[in-house]
C-alpha cells in the first residue's frame, strides 16, 4: 500500500504488441454455483454476484442445477439463430466495406445473450436493446431484409431514413427503438415496467447496457428506481471488457463485478458466463419468474467478449493486444453450444457447416432483395417532405412553412 | 365556476384527467402524500391511490426517464420537477429522448409526458430557485412549450398539455400562484379573488396550445410577453394609460406567430419582455421573427426587456426582476425613436 | 409473494395521527462491530455496510474496538461545538421567525455528524457539505456573526448577497460553496480529491449528501469515478430518514441501507451511528487514514433523525408523526455525549446548563453585531454594480451595458 | 510554421499547453492510450503520462463534475465531450456548477474548465452525431462559448481557453477536422494543406476570444456564421462572385457584437447563416441584437438560413444540411427586398 494518494488509472491488462492476458478474470467451475428458489431473499442471492454462473463445461457438457434442460429442439433453434446472426454481421461488413452502407456494428462473440435470452422471455415482454443486440430481432423472427432496409436508409426502413443503420426498432413485436446515446434507455425500460406494474399486467421490460455504459447517470436512476418500485424488469450488464478503446477498469469493474451493484442497490445481481448458452437462458428464466411473479428487478452482467471492432469507425488493432479473443477464458458461444450438442449426439460438424453455407447463401438473397428497395447513396426513397413528418403528431405551422421552403428550393435546383 | 387560485386550477387540471382517463398518472417529488412542495398534487394521492400519484426518488433524470418509459406503455405520465432550477439534470433524457422518440422511431413510439415545473423569480428564492429556461426548450424540436398566466389560462393548458400526444414543458410562473403580482413588491398582495381569470370552470375543457390571448388591445405599440410578466405589462399600460396592446403568448412553441405579426404590423412598434436573462432568450426568436416579418411596418427597432445576463441574486432581486420602470424606459424608448 | 408484480410505494412507517414506528432500523449493539485494519481489502469490510458502527451504548459508556480514546478537552470540545450549533440554529430560527431573514435549514439532531467529522479531519481537507452541515463552520472555527451575516445578505456577505440564507462557503478554511441543487457537490469533491492524487498531495475531499439526495445522478458518477481513480475521498451520506416529506424508503434505503452502496461499487461501506459522537469520529479517521495513504475513498452512511422541519419553507407535522424524534432509537446527540462526560465524571448538568445559556447570549449579541452591518429587508449594502461581477473574471462588454443600463435607471428613479 | 489539419492544431494547442503548464489536464471517454475517437489527444498520453492525460468512465455528468472539482483544486482541466450531442447528461454541472460557481461564491471559488467537442453534420451521423447545440450553451452566463472554423483558429483559440480563467465550451466542426468544407458533398474533398488557415505556427500563440474575424470584406451585404457556415458561405460568395462581406464569428459569448453592427451599419444587409436548428437557434439572438442596433440602416430584414426545426436526418442529410443553394437563395431575397 503507498503512503500517498495515487491516482489510479485501470489499464488494460495488454495493449498492441503485449501478451493477452485475462488473469483478472474471476471464473467459478460450471455447475458450481447453487440456483436459489425464485423468490429467494436478496441477501440469500449475494453469492451470484460475485460468483460466475456457468453451464456449460470444458467439455461442453451441461452441469449443476442451473442446467435449464431445454429441450434439444430449442436448442438447435438456439444455435441456428446465433449462426444466423452471425452470418447477417458478416455479410453486413462486407456491404459495408463495399461503401453500401455508412455504418455498422457487429456482435460478433456475443450472440448467445440476445438468442438466449430472447427465447427465454416472451413475446409480451418489452426489449430495450443497446446497439448490440441485434439478435433479439432473430430470436423474434424479424426478416432479416427488414433490418437490411434499415441499414441501407431506403424505402422500407422502419425509421424512413431518419437514423443510422442498426438503430432498428419493432412495435408489433415489443423491441424498443435505439437511441444514440448510450443507457438512456435503461431508466426508460423500468418506467415501462413500473407501468406494467400499475396496469396490473405481468409483462416484463428487459433492458441491455454495456459494461462501459452503466457509468452513464441514467444507469443509477435505472437501478434506484426499479429497485424501490420493485419494477418488474430485468437489467442486463453485457461485460465484454471493453467499450470502443477503454477496458472495463475505466467502468469501474477492478474492485468488483458489475453485478455486485445489485445487492448494492437491493437487488439480486447474477454474473453469468456471457458465452454459455445455457446459463443465460437459465438465469434469464430465474429472474423473469421472479419478477413476473412479484419478485422485482433482476440485475444480470453477462461475462463475455466484443470480438469484434467497436463499430465500422473503429480499429481495435490500434489498442488491443493481436490475438485477444483467442485467449478469452470464456471462449466462443457458438462454438460451445455447437460442442454441447454435437456431444449429445443431436448435431454434427457437416450439419453445422452446412447450415453457414446456408445462411450466409441466404443472407446474400436477402441483401439482393433489400438492394432493390432502395440505397443510401440513391437518396432516399421518402418523399423529402417525410422530413417533417413525426417531429409532431401534427406538423406545426413553422414546420409546414419549412417544408414549403424546401420543396421550392429542391424545384428550383 | 369557482374562483380559484393557480394552485387550485393546476390541482383541478390533473383531477378532472385522472378522473376522466384512467391512463393518467401524477408523479414527482413529494406530490404523494403530501401533495407537492407548492400544493399542486394535494388530495390527489387520497383520491386516486398511491398507484396513480406516487413520490419518486430526488432525481430528475430517473424521474423523466422512467415517465417516458410509462408513456410507452400507454400511460400519460404528468410528471413535476420541483423547480424548473432543477430541471438540467433531466435535459439529456428530454432532448434526446422525450423530444426525439416519435421522429426516430417513425412514429411508432411515442410518449404523451407532460413535465410541469414551476419557473421564475420574485419569491426571494435565490439563484437557484427563481430561474426561467423556457428559452432553452424552445430550441428543442420534438417539445411543446406552455406556460400560463392566470388560473384560467393554466387549467385549460395544462388539461390541454396532458391530452397533447406529443411531450409538453409546462411551466408555471410560482410568482403567480396565489395572486398576480404587478410588479411592485412593496405593494400589499393581491388575490385571484378578485381577477377575471381567477373564475374557473370546475369541470372539463381545455384550451389549444399555440394561440397566444390578446389580453388587452391597442394601437401604439405590441407589448409581447408571458407568465407574470403579463400583469406586469398590464400594470404599467394600465398606470400609465398607454394605448399597447399587450399579447400573453401562453405557449412559445409552437408559436402563434399569425397573432404576433397581425398585431405589430398594426401598431409598427413591438416591445417584448421577459423575466428570463436576455442573451440567447426567447425573446432573441420573437425579435428575429417579428422584424423577419414586419420589418416594413416596424417604425422602430423591436426593444426587449429581460432579466440581466446574470444569476438571479438574493439580495439584489429587484433589481434583477425587469420590472415596471425598465419596462417604461423600453415603451419611452421605442415611442421617441419612432416619433 | 403476490402472484403478479406489483408497483411498490415504500411508504412511511407512520404519518401525522399514526403511532411513530423505528422497527424498520436495524441496530447493532454498541461495541458488537469489529474494526477491521485500516488497509483491509474491501471484502473484508462488507460486514460493515449491513451492521451499525456503535461506540456509546444506551448508558453512555463508550464500547468495543471503534471507541477512538479521545482526550477528555477533545470532548467536551465536541460537545461545547455541538451546543454552539444548537445555540446557533435556534436564534436562527427566531430571527427568520422575526422576518429577518428570508430563509433557514437547521440541522438539529444531526450535530454531531459534522462536529466529530470536522474534528476529526485535517485543516487541508476540503470539505464539500450539503446544505445542513453548518456544525462544519463551527469545527473550524467561523465566527458565528460572519454566517449570520451570510444570512442576511448585508455587507459582510461572504456571498456579496448572491446566495439565499444559509449557501455559506469559506475558502481560506477549505469548506465548499453550497448549491442550491443537490448532490452536484460530491463528484465535484471527488474531482478535488483526484487533483490532490494527481498533485501528490495527500489532502482528502470530504463531502456530505442527504440520503434522498443519493438518488440524484451526480451521487452514481461521484462513486464511479472514486472507485476507478481511488480518489481520496470520504463520502458521507447523512440518513436522517426524511427528505422533505419522503420517507427514507423512496429514496432506496429500503432493501438494502445507503452504506451498501459502498461494496457495490468497490469500495468500503460504513454504516455508523449517527448520533454517537465517538463512532462518527472513530469511522471518520478510520476512512481519513484509509485514503490519506493510498487506500481510496469510503462511503459513510450515518443514521440519525431530521429533528427539525426540512427548512423554514416546511411544516413536518403535515407529513410526520407526532413527537417521532422521541421515538427514534438513537436518541439525540448532545443528549447521548453529554451523558457519557458526565458519566466519566468530566461534566455536570450545571456546567451543561451553564453552558447553554453562556452561548444563547453570545448568539444574541453575535446577531446583533450581525445586523449592524446591515440586513435584508434595507437593501443591499454592495454597490448594485456588485450584481455584475463574478459572472466571469473580467465584466464582458454586454454585461457592462447592462450595468450602465441599471445605473441610470436607478438614478431617474 | 507547418502544415496542420484541425485536429492536429487542436492537438498541437494541448501539447504546448501541457508543456507550459503542468496544471494542464487532458481528459475525457478514450482519451488516453487511444488518443480519442478522432484523434485529437494523440500522443499526449504517452508523452505527459497517465496523470495528465487520462480516460474516464462513459459519464459526461461525471466528467465535467470532477473536473470541476480539480479546477478548484488548482489544475486546468480540458475535458473532451465524444460528440456534442453527448453533452446533455453534464447539463446541470455545466449550467448549475460550472457556471455559477464564481458568482455564487463571490469569486472565492473558481473552476477554469474547458470542455471541447466535436459538433455539427455532414459526416452521415444521423441525428445523434450531427447535433449543433451551441445556442443552448449561449444563455447560460458564466460561460464564454468559442467555435473555431479552421486549423489556425483553433489552436490560437484553445490555447486562449485553456489560458482563460473562466470556464469555456469548445464546440469543433468535425466536418472541418481534415479540410474545409465547400458545402458540395459530391465534390473531391479539400485538405487543409491548401488553405491559408491550414499554415500553423508549431508553438505557443493565442487568438483572443470574442473577437470576430472578417474573412472576407464587401459592400452589398453582410454574411453572419460561424464554424463549417464560414466556408460554404465563402465559396457561395466566391462561385456567384458576390460583393458580400462575411464575418466568422469564432466566439458566440461573448459576441463581438460592434464588428457584427459596423459591418451591417455599412452594407445595410444582413444574412445569418448556422447550421444549427433556427427556432431560439444562435441566429435569433444575432438577428435581435441587430435590428437593435443597425436598424435605421437596415435595407431589407435580416434573414437567417439555419438547419431545419427537425432532428438531423440520415438519410436527408444534404436537404437538411443548409447548404449553398438555400444561402443563395436567402441572398437572392435579401438583395430583391432592398431593391
Ligand atoms: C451519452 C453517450 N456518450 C458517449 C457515446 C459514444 N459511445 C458510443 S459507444 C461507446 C462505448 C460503449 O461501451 P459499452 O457500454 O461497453 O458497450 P459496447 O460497445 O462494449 O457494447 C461510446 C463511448 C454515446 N453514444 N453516448
Ligand atoms: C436537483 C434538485 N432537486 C430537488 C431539489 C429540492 N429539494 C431541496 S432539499 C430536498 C430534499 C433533500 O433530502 P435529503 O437528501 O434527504 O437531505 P435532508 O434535507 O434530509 O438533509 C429537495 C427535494 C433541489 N434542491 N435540487
Ligand atoms: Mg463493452
Ligand atoms: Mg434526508
Amino acid at each position: 500500500m503507498s503512503q500517498k494518494p495515487q491516482l489510479r488509472v485501470p489499464g488494460a491488462p495488454a495493449r498492441p504488441g503485449e501478451k493477452p492476458d485475462f488473469s483478472y478474470l474471476k471464473l467459478s467451475q460450471a455447475g458450481s454455483v447453487d440456483k436459489p428458489a425464485v423468490h429467494a431473499p436478496v441477501s440469500d442471492t449475494e453469492y451470484l454476484s460475485k460468483q460466475l454462473v456457468r453451464v456449460l463445461d470444458d467439455n461442453g457438457v451441461a452441469q449443476g442445477s442451473w442446467n435449464p434442460g431445454l429441450s434439444v429442439e430449442k436448442l438447435r433453434h438456439g444455435l441456428k439463430l446465433m449462426l444466423a446472426v452471425r452470418a447477417f454481421d458478416d455479410r453486413m461488413l462486407k456491404v459495408h466495406r463495399q461503401g453500401k452502407i455508412s455504418f455498422y456494428i457487429q456482435c460478433r462473440g456475443e450472440e448467445a445473450i440476445s438468442i438466449a435470452q430472447g427465447l427465454a422471455l416472451r413475446e409480451g415482454d418489452m426489449l430495450f436493446p443497446s446497439y448490440r443486440n441485434q439478435g433479439l430481432y432473430f430470436a423474434r423472427e424479424r426478416p432479416v431484409v427488414d433490418l437490411m432496409c434499415q441499414c441501407l436508409s431506403n424505402a422500407r426502413d422502419m425509421c424512413r431514413g431518419r437514423q443510422l443503420p442498426i438503430m432498428y426498432h419493432w412495435k408489433e413485436k415489443n423491441i424498443f427503438s435505439i437511441s444514440g446515446n448510450l443507457t438512456t434507455q435503461v431508466p426508460q425500460a423500468v418506467g415501462w415496467a413500473m407501468a406494467s406494474a400499475i396496469k396490473g399486467e405481468d409483462h416484463l421490460a428487459v433492458t441491455w447496457t454495456g459494461e462501459g455504459s452503466t457509468a452513464e447517470s441514467d444507469y443509477h436512476n435505472a437501478l434506484t428506481f426499479a429497485n424501490v418500485y420493485q419494477a418488474p424488469c430485468i437489467i442486463n450488464v453485457v461485460n465484454n471488457q471493453w467499450a470502443i478503446s477503454t477496458f472495463q477498469g475505466i467502468a469501474g469493474g477492478q474492485d468488483s463485478p458489475f453485478a455486485a451493484r445489485g445487492p448494492g442497490y437491493g437487488m439480486p445481481g447474477i454474473r453469468v458466463d456471457g458465452n454459455d448458452f445455457l446459463a443465460i437462458y437459465a438465469v434469464t428464466e430465474w429472474a423473469a419468474e421472479r419478477a413476473r411473479t412479484g419478485g422485482g428487478p433482476t440485475l444480470i452482467e453477462h461475462v463475455t467478449y466484443r470480438a469484434s471492432a467497436h463499430s465500422t469507425s473503429d480499429d481495435p488493432t490500434r489498442y488491443r493486444a493481436k490475438d485477444e479473443q483467442d485467449h478469452f477464458p470464456l471462449g466462443d458461444p457458438v462454438e460451445r453450444l455447437k460442442k454441447h450438442l454435437v456431444g449429445l449426439g443431436v448435431w454434427t460438424q457437416e450439419e453445422h457447416d452446412e447450415l453457414i453455407t446456408k445462411l450466409d447463401a441466404s443472407m446474400v438473397d436477402s441483401w439482393q432483395e433489400a438492394l432493390s428497395y432502395g440505397t443510401t447513396e440513391e437518396g432516399s426513397s421518402f418523399a423529402v417532405d417525410s422530413m417533417f413528418d413525426d417531429v409532431y403528431k401534427d406538423i406545426p405551422d413553422h414546420l409546414v412553412a419549412q417544408r414549403e421552403k424546401l420543396k421550392r428550393q429542391l424545384q428550383n435546383q | 365556476m369557482a374562483k380559484m387560485n393557480m394552485v387550485q386550477a393546476l390541482n383541478s387540471a390533473m383531477d378532472v384527467m385522472m378522473e376522466r382517463d384512467p391512463t393518467v398518472i401524477v408523479m414527482g417529488q413529494d406530490v404523494g402524500y403530501f401533495g407537492g412542495v407548492f400544493n399542486c398534487t394535494a388530495g390527489l394521492q387520497e383520491r386516486y391511490g398511491e398507484k396513480r400519484v406516487f413520490d419518486t426518488p430526488i432525481s430528475e433524470a430517473g424521474i423523466v426517464g422512467t415517465a417516458i418509459g410509462m408513456g410507452v406503455n400507454g400511460l400519460r405520465p404528468v410528471a413535476e420537477i420541483q423547480f424548473a432550477d432543477y430541471i438540467y439534470p433531466a435535459f439529456d433524457q428530454i432532448v434526446s429522448e422525450l423530444a426525439r422518440l416519435r421522429y426516430r422511431s417513425a412514429g411508432d413510439f411515442t410518449s404523451p409526458v407532460t413535465l410541469r415545473s414551476p419557473c421564475g423569480g420574485g419569491i426571494r428564492g435565490g439563484q437557484t430557485h427563481s430561474q426561467s429556461p423556457e428559452g432553452i426548450f424552445t430550441h428543442i424540436c420534438g417539445i411543446k412549450v406552455v406556460m400560463p398566466s392566470n388560473p384560467y389560462d393554466a387549467k385549460g393548458l395544462l388539461i390541454a398539455s396532458i391530452e397533447d400526444d406529443d411531450p409538453v414543458v409546462f411551466f408555471e410562473p410560482k410568482r403567480l400562484y396565489n395572486g398576480p403580482f404587478f410588479g411592485n413588491p412593496k405593494q400589499p398582495a393581491s388575490t385571484w379573488a378578485s381577477h377575471p381569470k381567477g373564475e374557473v370552470d370546475e369541470g372539463y375543457y381545455s384550451l389549444p396550445i399555440g394561440k397566444a390571448d390578446v389580453v388587452r388591445s391597442g394601437s401604439d405599440l405590441t407589448i409581447i410577453t408571458y407568465g407574470t410578466m403579463v400583469h406586469v405589462c398590464e400594470a404599467v399600460v394600465r398606470d400609465n394609460e398607454l394605448d399597447a396592446e399587450i399579447i400573453d403568448l401562453r405557449s412559445m412553441l409552437p408559436l402563434d406567430i399569425d397573432t404576433l405579426v397581425k398585431s405589430v404590423d398594426k401598431t409598427g412598434r413591438c416591445l417584448i419582455v421577459h423575466e428570463a436573462t436576455r442573451f440567447s432568450g426567447f425573446g432573441a426568436e420573437l425579435s428575429a421573427q417579428i422584424q423577419e416579418r414586419c420589418f416594413w411596418n416596424l417604425s422602430a427597432p423591436i426593444q426587449r426587456v429581460t432579466g440581466w445576463d446574470t444569476p438571479y441574486p438574493h439580495a439584489f432581486e429587484w433589481e434583477y426582476f425587469p420590472g415596471p420602470s425598465r419596462i417604461i424606459a423600453a415603451i419611452e424608448k421605442v415611442m421617441r425613436e419612432s416619433a
